[in-house]
């Protein structure tokens, strides 16, 4: 480890020199985390890769529960045990299409590497309960990406939804259409989900789901999906996904 | 380092445990599958089957809870879909079977009677007897005797029977596994369990009961390999909790003749290996003649 | 916040479990006994009894393994003993009683119908039957049948018959318990576990076998508190790796009418005040009309 | 917590601002401590009180096992949940013999507020595998005690065993009757028992056992020792010890 440092409310930055790992990471693909001193864990814990590059790889976690709370309290020298790069994550964006990036809470670290990735820039939106939920959106200004933002109670950017501020932009577009990229809640991504069908766009989703081995083998983060013939089976998430397209998804 | 598991020949005693290392491939960039002395392939059923709605797992002290379901995608999807890959390695593969009937159970055995690369098969018996009435077929001596009994007729291979921790006392279930046949038995498997969300009063699985393992499970797994030991004569899979050598230690002088890695695999893949290379030290170590010094060599004292 | 366990009047759910809390006087320095809704001595015999010899006691992966014997001072010491200490106080006082005959059971019950101050008896049904071949009397249907009749009989206390884990199926036995004239039922006693120490190959307690308890076996004895809950109409006494709130609540909505905090006490002695005031706390924050609407409140779905 | 740094080989030494229970304390007595942050550790870990005095407590403990380790690691700002003092310590020493300490390992530590507190000064006999198991030393000198040191690999003091020492320094004594006061392991404290039985002098030794509340509730910890009328009975080491008159326990 090389840093772990508290970035805003329950947030923090972790960094990892990685030789290994760091340069195989795409975009939207999440690293298997144990949680060091914590033999009473036995499952290890999921998290996206922000950043990926020069050796080094980073995450942005949110402090939630017991596994969150440990990792926030080790020393920048502690070794962790990661396994990864993991998962199928958002494939390269179109530049035939504008990439629309939505993001909820910790959604933003998952895309970042999207729009550093991108052949074109776009633009982010990124809604949170309150301000303090909004992160990293200097990171996206220095790259070029304009960024909109949305809180519920107003406190930063548009009082709302993401998805409004979405709709409202999306409602002024010209020129290419919507890819839109999108990680956060369960509920922002069926929003997603809804406009991208309505409006006949592609929508790329992440899923968040409780995960057991990471690594497709005991079958505890299956989501219902279709099939080539149109009927329901189950995908991995940590296999399959995280990231699907959203007409793939079953939603329930 | 090799043992013999009811005909299964195994170059060390260390396997990983069904449901907990999927059909091979999920694991193999991270661990050299011939290293493993056996691996058990996730429960096969006849016909595909699709398991238990989510959420199936849920992370408690010392342990994990699951539901998973037995989903799997039965004989015909499993040998086209993992038994080419599996026979690209030396690793002897165990098959893990089930069925809701014994109906069920004998069609599955017998269909893998002509399955190229396949080393035994182990029994499954923890799963509802749907034609009883639902009770599990391991926690019923007569159930059992009559699964185990039917299937060692269908299969021509070593047959594992894996008993269900859930039962007063396991010898008479361990005898009757012997007696009917089977060249060796495995235990334990999961134990009940339930966890509750407090703060919205629902279940934490939606299957709601699902089954405890990890090393909260450990010392119970070892009384009742010990039990077992004292009981039967074919070999002992014993597991149970197993998250580092020491505990499989712990099952092999109770008297197991090989082990298991379950919910270890999810905590760190290398469990297996480190595991085999600790109980090569150990037998270094302790200067014995080899794994079969060790087996059984519990001095419970008078 | 007040319960009424058949018949034993509680000023809130939680009590301490058997043999975690001695007879009153270790602890009262540390815990105000009479904050606690009912205090559980440790196991009483009719003769004084000398328990295992050492080491009695190991510490496992989220719990420990003991075999103290059930070392108590018998009837007349402990009532000499310890009971003038105890009428000092309020708090409800259960005594746990247990026999290795049907006879032992019925003569220590019956004695304690003129002991002044004891609120209740708790039939620890999980000792070896030592005239039917050593099987615990709480593992067969028919010995467990006999002793809470027989003891229902003895006395003229309100009767907690206390259930081993160690079933396939609770409810049977659950039942048994209530047919025979418990007014209420606890679960769950210890899981029978053996831990070796893998470098003398011995083991780790002198008695080689001893019970699991802890966090270990939390879920475990939720899963059967549900299963006894959905059985029985008496009142419940869930216990089982409490050790916070959380887990006391579990047990409740699960079914429970009153939880006992055991192995916590040694981890922490302010665990049982610490739940009184959680579960205050958390009927207050959902509000919840008392801890009528959180007993049994679990939806388990369809 | 006020400090908590590594002595000599595996030894730490941990002090703790209390000023409720250090007043308390008499010599011999322990505490009972929570390993902060090991929620999987349901047991707590006895320790005998090495200092005690102005607000101040302190242990001196050797890491050998999970709850051992885990405490050497924490930063000596953290909070510690002790229990104490527990037990039954040692007895005033009796003036009018001269007190002879003997001490295995971490005794030393046991035994240092028996030195402090006592109405005349003494010897200690201190014995260990290495010169790195002698500690304290300089504490025990520094009120004017006479120190002998033996180990077994001679790298301190004299080579072979404390016994030894105590039975050259007991054969050359003049004046007043030895009373030992001893803390080791068993081994140890069985042969300073001979010696005292064979002598007709009083020895009070400190016995050590896995514990589990630490209170007397929960009867892990028992000893078998002789009852009024001689008879074998339980003793709770934790209560009605940890220090007995060697005379009291039934050696088996
Ligand atoms: C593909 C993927 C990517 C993720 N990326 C990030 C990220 O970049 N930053 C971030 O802060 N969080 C991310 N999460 C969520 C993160 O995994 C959880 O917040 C974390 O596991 C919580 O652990 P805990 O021990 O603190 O919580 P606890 O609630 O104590 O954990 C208990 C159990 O539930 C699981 N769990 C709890 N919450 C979640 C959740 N939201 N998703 C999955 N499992 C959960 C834990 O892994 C653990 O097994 C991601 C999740 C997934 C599936
Ligand atoms: C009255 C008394 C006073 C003590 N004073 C000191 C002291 O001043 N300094 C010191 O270094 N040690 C002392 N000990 C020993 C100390 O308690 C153990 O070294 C410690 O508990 C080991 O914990 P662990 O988790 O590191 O070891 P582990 O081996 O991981 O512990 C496993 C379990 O065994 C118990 N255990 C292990 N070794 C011992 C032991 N020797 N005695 C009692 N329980 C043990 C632990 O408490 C725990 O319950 C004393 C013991 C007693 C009974
Ligand atoms: C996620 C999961 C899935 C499992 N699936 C199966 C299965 O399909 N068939 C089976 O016999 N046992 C299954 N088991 C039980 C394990 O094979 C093993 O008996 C149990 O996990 C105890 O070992 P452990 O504590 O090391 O995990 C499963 C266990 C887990 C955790
Ligand atoms: C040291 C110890 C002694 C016990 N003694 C008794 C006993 O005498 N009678 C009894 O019915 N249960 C006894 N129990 C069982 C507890 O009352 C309780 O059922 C069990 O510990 C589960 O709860 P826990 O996990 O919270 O400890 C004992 C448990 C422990 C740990
Ligand atoms: S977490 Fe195990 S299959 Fe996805
Ligand atoms: S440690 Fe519990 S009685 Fe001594």
């Amino acid at each position: 480890m090389v840093s772990n440092t508290p970035v805003e409310g329950d947030y923090f930055l972790l960094e990892l020199a990685s030789r290994v790992v760091a340069p195989l990471v795409q975009p939207g693909q999440f690293v298997h985390v144990r949680i060091p001193g914590r033999n009473d864990l036995v499952l290890r814990r999921p998290f996206s890769v922000f950043r990926a590059g020069d050796g080094l790889l980073s995450i942005l976690y949110k402090r939630v529960g017991e596994g969150t709370q440990s990792l926030s309290e080790l020393p920048a020298d502690a070794a962790l045990d990661i396994l990864g790069p993991l998962g199928r994550g958002f494939p390269p964006v179109n530049p035939e299409k504008l990439p629309v990036l939505v993001a909820g809470g910790y959604g933003m670290a998952a895309l970042y590497l999207v729009a550093e990735r991108a052949p074109k820039k776009g633009v982010v939106m990124v809604g949170g309960a309150t301000g303090k939920d909004i992160l990293c959106v200097a990171d996206f200004e220095r790259i070029g990406w304009e960024v909109r933002v949305a809180t519920e109670d107003g406190s930063r950017g548009t009082r709302g939804r993401v998805t409004e501020v979405m709709d409202a932009y999306v409602a002024g577009m010209e020129g290419a259409a919507p890819e839109f990229f999108a990680c956060g809640p369960m509920g922002m991504l069926k929003a997603v989900a809804e406009r991208a069908i309505g409006g006949s766009w592609t929508a790329w989703i992440s899923l968040d789901r409780n995960m057991g081995c990471g690594v497709g083998a005991c079958l505890a983060c299956v989501q219902k999906v279709r099939d080539e013939s149109d009927g329901p089976t189950w995908a991995r998430i940590c296999k399959e996904g995280p990231v699907f397209e959203c007409r793939e998804v079953i939603w329930e | 380092m090799a043992v013999n598991i009811g005909g299964i020949r195994m170059k060390n005693p260390v396997m990983v445990a069904s449901g907990t290392f999927g059909y091979g491939p999920e694991y193999a960039d991270l661990v050299d599958l011939n290293q493993l002395g056996a691996l058990v392939v996730k429960g096969i059923s006849l016909k595909e089957t699709p398991g238990n709605p989510i959420p199936r797992m849920t992370e408690v002290p010392g342990g994990l809870i699951n539901a998973i379901g037995l989903q799997n995608p039965g004989f015909d999807g499993f040998v086209k879909k993992y038994m080419p890959f599996l026979r690209g390695y030396e690793v002897p593969v165990i098959v893990n079977i089930w069925g809701k009937s014994l109906e069920e159970y004998v069609g599955v055995a017998e269909r893998f009677n002509d399955v190229e690369g396949v080393a035994g098969l182990e029994l499954n018996v923890s799963c509802p007897n749907i034609k009883e009435g639902g009770m599990a077929f391991g926690t019923n001596l007569d159930s059992l005797k009559r699964v185990v009994s039917a299937v060692r007729k269908a299969t021509r291979l070593p047959l594992i029977t894996k008993l269900s921790p859930n039962v007063s006392d396991i010898r008479g279930f361990a005898a009757a596994a012997e007696a009917c046949g089977s060249d060796a038995i495995s235990l334990i498997n999961s134990l009940p369990a339930l966890a509750i969300d407090v703060e919205t009063r629902k279940p934490r699985i939606a299957n709601v009961i699902g089954g405890l393992t990890g090393p909260a499970i450990h010392h119970v797994g070892v009384k009742l390999v010990w039990d077992a030991a004292r009981t039967v004569r074919i070999p002992i899979v014993g597991m149970g909790g197993i998250m580092d050598t020491k505990d499989a230690l712990e099952f092999m002088i109770a008297g197991a003749t090989a082990v298991a890695v379950g919910t270890a695999n999810f905590t760190d893949p290398s469990t297996a290996p480190r595991v085999i290379d600790g109980i090569a030290a150990y037998i270094e170590r302790h200067q014995l003649s080899g794994v079969d010094a060790l087996i059984g060599s519990f001095e419970a004292g008078a």
